[in-house]
């Protein structure tokens, strides 16, 4: 499995390669030497609309507003990789790992702190650095945490509770999207449907979805998934 | 859309939806298949005739379709094209019989005649197309439906012949490409008109429409068999006889010829085509295959290869006669596409004939078969001397314009060329009468089979003779108005009118 | 030359270096770390430019872009380790297994 | 808005798929009506927004914000012209897919796959902004990666995982030129860029990152190592998407950059670029003939075909390229559909492709053999189909620009075409026709593939309109696809 189609250990090759990659440095140097000392950006244009989001904290509002589009197609992605990877995967399972006495007693405890912690980041994002991605990225370390040591969760990551938290975040971006259409005129806009409540359910949302999809991601590396099997299996008679 | 739309396009329907309805149908469903065949070649031939009887009274046809922006689709109705759409939808309704007879009961019949239906179709096309592009995409239309036919029986030599056939005739069809492209880069236009379209261009740039007119004539001789573009026609040898007849009187090469003609008389235009010096240095070329293709078949035992290398021949003799430069050549010229399609499609049916009915495919098992097929071996007989150039058969008529023309335009060496070319013919095809009607028969054919009473199948014989005695028409009656002589004299003066 | 355009150059030196060993690099999994870092070096360039903007913060754009990429970068690491997992567990294509059948 | 507002039909385009996705992944029973519904939707959209561009260009501001703060969607002829081709393809797979899932045991999270696929192809190709047409790109990548690992055969992972990466290292060259361009422009909107790109380094460096990385992605040779595994190994109806739309997409991205910001780069990288078409055209076409399964044939035609494609760049300033191009694109993309659809029914009906053995098939699957037969003649370019047509435009753009080598090339790959698709043909007739009986070949499949052929066939004859919509204000400049609104 080799993305070099040449011989990639033959050493002519590495030297040629390494020739090429030392110009390429040296051309994109020389490119970012020649950029302007200080570009403004977008970020006047930012600060100028900001107030229109109910946002403070400016990346938060670039996310969510001037580039929710963005924001809207990579939760796509997100949902997209763990449908191919429960493709792929056909879910073979692995026993859950036995966990020591104390570090499950000790993940017990500190699981709900982190959860707390990560509503908190979210509830901060509108303000401070923080949001939806840090809250979803703490949320998968709890489970992650929980998984390792041994913790028992649901199992069932099919059932059809668990899908709809692993599509939340992408629905409510699309509802929401569509909402503005009924409300005002354009997609994604949230102007007549109150900025503060539409910022905290879209990061929830995709708070909820981070989450649960990288945490779903990591255990399906660990081997860890149960059931897709039979999931795809009823799936697969459907067209059959 | 008006009738005078229409036409043209119900002419192209009349053989393409026969054929598309066949390939659909059953092995078996005979009756419907041999309707569907037999009624789409009438209804072609009938909308043919009424096509020319209107157009004779002035009438005039035409469908277009925008292709691109300034380059159209066109089929109308033209005084050559329908001298040639005419024989094709003849020759068509006797081959039809004569296959239908003669694919009696081997596979895959649907898939035959639905091929052979769209061949028929291109050639129509390729007869009404109205400019360079149009004739371009019947011709290639005409070399993908002909495959199929060519490698009909399926095995590995019938395989061969395609691979050979499509490596000669899509490398032409790629010539004839560049040059379209190269030549409306230059005119703009891709219309047949009778003068020809390039003479505007002609000044400083004569390098060039010679080269374009090379690249045109190359890759169109593919299919005419110029020599030395000729490999293909014998190795197709393969494909059964009423395909050989299609492939040699009816469609492939004539498409050939006819485009020979439509280049130089409709694209370049006469004038233009002589004072560049290229109908000239055609008129060589075609002289050279002339004779090059009757010294080969010199050389041939097998009979379809023989008549395979004096269709190659014969050919020649149409693009030697238009290239000529003179309008009694070019009415020659003109005219042997008819006298050389009747008087092969003949032979080729005989062959056919000789070897469903005994088996026989080599010239040496035709002792004395003259006795016992003698209606067939009669038209064998009138046609080979047609070939020679006998008065009163056609092929004497083709000669002597020829002769006559080459005198006119001050070539008397064609004169020689046409006279070595009578003696090489008489050469090879007065031994093939001997052995047929003065030695004593062999006593068992290879695979004889009875018909009761008849020598052969009525399906096999009854065209066989019908092309026969039409070769022997147009060569008596040549002079009599509506005559296809008088007809090709009529378009070779149009050619040249101021 | 500013800082931050110092740290758009490691950037760029990142991304050359692992794009060299992502080429080279046998196991596929390394390939994958390659990828990563190389990845990493993008999101440097993109940041550390943002700085240059005058005014009292960084031009937020490009930290939206990051976020975004390195959503998206995670995904695509994802997909890429389950698959070598599961060539692992197949093994290599075997002679039996017929390129033309089922695919 | 309104039904009657275009600029919601953009949106819906997108939407529509991810929608369908949702619903799908969340109730797997109704995934074929749903699938359906969309591509019938989707279809109708995109003929609905071709039919309006072709007064002029779309723009919708997401979010009401409007570039360059905001993300736009853009459509013009050039969009009209790939969606309504990919709506085509789609709807052809949808009703094909059924029958072959089935047979294949092929997993049914294809649908959400596919849907996720398509929303990503429609968001690529109405997408006005560089760093969005970089997600949308991601999400491409990664759903085809998916599709072709559904394959479930140790060679398909193997495809999939090289795709994957080399996908993603092509990614990553994008986004940091996309990182140079913002840092040197301030903005990601294409027509700002257009308007304000200038010849500085930056812009070149951004150039030379972008167009190499979309020539990975799109299979420009020597690039093209990942293609012919991925696209034959995966599922016929994945095939039959990745050659015609999935690879095109990367080379519309390259489309607007040089119809673009870049118009005026160097004549010497458009030339660079063309001599690496040619070369792909010869190499696709040789590796072609030298194969003998017949998905892995037809995967290498698609790397001669996209050869064909980058005959654009040395040709870019001349007058009939960017619609001979546009119509190469979607003729190629219905026909090699028809084609790797006409494979994957063979395949189900001899349980192989090994070319040699294609005996029977001539005589059991008439309309599959006339499928791929129709397909290989597009391919060849033979009129009236869609290619012929578009050849013959790149033809008069090489005759235009006084660089006639371009259109010898032209005809001599079409000659190479010609003939790895007859070896097939050939093969096809033969005589011994076994008794011995495959598997059924369900009816839709059949009828799909024939029917997208003869589209690709006839699309020649309806060309004339189609390059009316596409042939914009004053061609040979930047705005000449109508980039600015």
């Amino acid at each position: 499995m080799n993305v070099g189609e040449p011989d990639a250990r033959s050493p002519l090759y590495r030297v040629l390669l390494a020739v090429v990659t030392v110009s390429i440095f040296l051309g994109l140097t020389f490119a970012i030497l020649s950029l302007p000392p200080d570009a403004a950006g977008l970020a006047e244009r930012v600060d100028a609309e900001l107030a229109a989001t109910g946002v403070r904290n400016s990346v938060t509002a670039t996310l969510l507003h001037f580039r929710g589009y963005d924001t809207l197609l990579e939760l796509a992605v997100l949902l997209l990789a763990l449908i191919a990877i429960r493709a792929i995967r056909r879910g073979e399972a692995s026993p859950p790992r036995p966990g020591g006495e104390i570090l499950t007693v000790l993940a017990g405890l500190q699981a709900p702190a982190m959860i707390l912690v990560a509503g908190y980041l979210l509830w901060a994002g509108a303000d401070a650095p923080g949001g939806a991605f840090q809250a979803g990225a703490v949320l998968a370390a709890a489970g992650v945490l929980l998984v390792l040591a041994g913790v028992q969760l649901p199992q069932r990551t099919d059932g059809l509770q668990f899908r709809v938290g692993l599509i939340a975040g992408l629905a409510v971006f699309v509802g929401l999207g569509i909402a503005g259409v009924l409300a005002s005129s354009a997609f994604l806009d949230y102007s007549r449907l109150g900025v503060r409540v539409v910022t905290l359910v879209l990061e929830g949302g995709a708070a909820v979805s981070i989450g649960l999809v990288l945490l779903e991601m990591f255990r399906s590396v660990l081997g860890g998934s149960r059931a897709p099997r039979k999931a795809s299996r009823s799936m697969g008679q459907l067209d059959g | 859309m008006s009738l005078a739309q229409a036409l043209p396009l119900l002419i192209l329907a009349s053989s393409l939806l026969p054929g598309l309805v066949i390939f659909v149908l059953p092995e078996r469903s005979r009756g419907a298949r041999t309707t569907l065949n037999i009624g789409g070649a009438v209804v072609k031939l009938g909308l043919v005739i009424w096509m020319v009887g209107q157009s004779v009274q002035g009438v005039h046809y035409e469908f277009r379709a925008s292709l691109l922006p300034g380059l159209d689709m066109v089929v109308r109705s033209s005084a050559l094209g329908l001298f040639f759409v005419g024989l094709s939808a003849l020759l068509w309704l006797v081959t039809t019989v004569y296959a239908i007879g003669y694919l009696e009961d081997s596979p895959h019949r649907s898939r035959f005649f639905g091929f052979f239906s769209i061949c028929v179709t291109a050639t129509a096309g390729a007869a009404l197309a109205g400019n360079l592009l149009t004739f371009l995409a019947f011709y290639e239309l005409l070399t993908l439906a002909t495959y199929p036919l060519v490698v009909h029986r399926g095995t590995d030599e019938a395989r061969h012949a395609g691979r050979v056939y499509l490596a000669y005739t899509i490398g032409g069809g790629a010539l004839v490409t560049i040059g379209t492209f190269w030549l409306y880069s230059i005119t703009g236009t891709l219309e047949f008109e009778p003068g020809g379209i390039v003479a505007p261009f002609v000044d400083g740039r004569a390098r060039v429409l010679s080269a374009i007119f090379v690249l045109l004539v190359a890759g169109i001789g593919v299919k005419a068999a110029l020599v030395p573009l000729h490999g293909w026609l014998p190795t197709a040898m393969i494909a059964p006889a009423p395909v050989s007849a299609l492939l040699h009187a009816v469609a492939v090469v004539k498409v050939g010829a006819f485009g020979l003609i439509r280049v130089i008389f409709s694209t370049y235009g006469i004038e233009v085509a002589t004072g560049l010096g290229l109908a000239q240095g055609l008129a060589v070329v075609a002289a050279i295959t002339i004779l090059f293709g009757s010294l080969r078949a010199l050389a041939q035992t097998n009979l379809k290869r023989l008549l395979a290398y004096s269709t190659v021949s014969q050919l020649s003799y149409i693009a030697l006669g238009v290239s000529l430069g003179v309008p009694v050549a070019a009415a020659g010229g003109i005219v042997h596409l008819v006298h050389q399609g009747l008087m092969k499609i003949t032979l080729f049916f005989v062959a056919g004939n000789l070897a469903e009915t005994l088996g026989i495919h080599e010239i040496r098992d035709m002792r004395g078969v003259g006795r016992r097929m003698p209606w067939t071996m009669a038209a064998f007989t009138l046609c080979a001397f047609g070939m020679i150039g006998t008065p009163p058969m056609a092929g004497f008529v083709t000669k002597w314009y020829l002769g006559v023309g080459a005198i006119e335009a001050g070539a008397s060496w064609v004169v020689w060329v046409l006279v070595a070319s009578s003696l090489l013919n008489a050469a090879y095809f007065l031994p093939i009468l001997r052995i047929v009607w003065f030695d004593d028969p062999r006593g068992d054919w290879p695979q004889e089979r009875n018909f009761g009473g008849a020598e052969t199948s009525l399906m096999l014989l009854l065209p066989t003779l019908f092309t026969a005695a039409a070769a022997l028409a147009v060569g008596l009656f040549a002079s009599l108005p509506y005559s296809p002589l008088e007809w090709a004299r009529l378009i070779a003066t149009r050619q040249y009118a101021p | 030359m500013t800082i931050s355009v110092l740290y758009a150059l490691v950037g760029v030196a990142l991304f050359c270096i692992s794009l060299y060993s992502v080429i080279v690099g046998p196991d596929p999994l390394r390939k994958v770390l390659a990828i990563n870092v190389m990845s990493s070096g993008v999101f440097l360039v993109l940041v550390s430019l943002a700085r240059r903007a005058p005014g009292p913060g960084p031009d937020p754009v490009p930290h939206a872009m990051v976020i975004t990429g390195i959503v998206v970068a995670v995904s695509a690491t994802a997909l890429a380790i389950v698959l070598i997992q599961r060539l692992h567990t197949a093994g290599a294509p075997t002679a039996a297994e017929d390129p033309g059948d089922d695919s | 808005m309104s039904a009657a507002d275009p600029g919601a039909w953009l949106v819906w385009l997108v939407m529509s798929p991810l929608i369908a996705a949702i619903l799908v992944f969340l109730v797997p029973r109704i995934a074929f009506g749903i699938a359906c519904a969309n591509a019938l939707c989707t279809t109708a959209l995109a003929l609905a927004v071709l039919d309006r561009v072709a007064e002029g260009p779309v723009r919708y501001a997401l979010g009401g914000w409007g570039a360059p703060l905001g993300i736009d969607l853009y459509a013009d002829p050039l969009t009209g012209v790939m969606l309504v081709g990919a709506s085509f393809v789609l709807l052809a797979t949808t009703f094909y897919a059924p029958g072959y899932l089935a047979q294949a045991r092929i997993d049914a999270l294809y649908w959400p796959l596919v849907l996720i696929l398509q929303a990503a192809l429609n968001a690529l190709f109405l997408a006005a902004d560089i760093f969005n047409i970089y997600v949308t790109l991601e999400l491409l990548g990664l759903s085809a990666v998916g599709l072709v690992a559904l394959a479930d055969r140790t060679r398909a992972i193997a495809a999939a995982l090289r795709y994957l990466l080399a996908s993603l290292v092509a990614s990553l060259a994008y986004l940091l030129g996309v990182a140079i361009l913002y840092h040197s422009h301030g903005v990601l909107d294409l027509v700002a860029l257009a308007d304000s790109a200038t010849g500085t380094p930056a812009t070149w460096a951004a150039l030379g990152l972008m167009t190499t990385g979309l020539a990975i992605k799109g299979a420009l040779f020597p690039m093209h190592f990942w293609l012919p595994g991925a696209h034959s190994y995966a599922p016929a109806p994945v095939s039959a998407l990745l050659s015609a739309l999935v690879v095109k997409a990367p080379f519309y991205v390259l489309l607007r950059l040089w119809l673009g910001p870049f118009f005026d780069a160097p004549p010497e990288v458009g030339d660079l670029l063309g001599v690496l078409g040619v070369a792909a055209i010869i190499w696709g076409s040789v590796q072609a003939l030298r194969q003998d399964r017949l998905k892995l044939l037809i995967a290498y035609s698609t790397v001669a075909q996209i050869g064909f494609l980058f005959l654009f760049f040395p040709l870019v300033k001349a007058h009939t390229i960017v619609q001979g191009i546009t119509l190469l694109m979607l003729a190629h993309a219905l026909a090699k559909a028809a084609m790797f659809l006409a494979a994957g029914n063979i395949i189900h009906y001899l349980g192989h492709d090994r070319i040699h053995d294609l005996h029977r098939v001539a005589k059991e699957l008439p309309l599959t053999l006339a499928a791929f037969g129709i397909g290989g003649v597009c391919i060849i370019g033979l009129p009236p189909s869609g290619n012929f047509i578009a050849k013959w435009l790149l033809i008069e753009a090489a005759f235009d620009s006084g660089e006639w080598g371009w259109a010898v090339v032209v005809v001599t790959g079409s000659l190479l075409s010609a003939a790895y698709v007859f070896r097939v043909i050939g093969h096809a007739f033969t005589l011994d026709d076994v008794p011995e009986a495959g598997n059924r070949v369900a009816r839709p499949m059949v009828w799909t593939a024939f029917l997208l052929s003869l589209v690709a066939l006839t699309l020649g004859l309806f060309a004339a309109p189609l390059l009316e919509v596409i042939s914009m204000p004053v061609a040979g400049t930047a705005d000449a696809m109508g980039i600015f609104p």
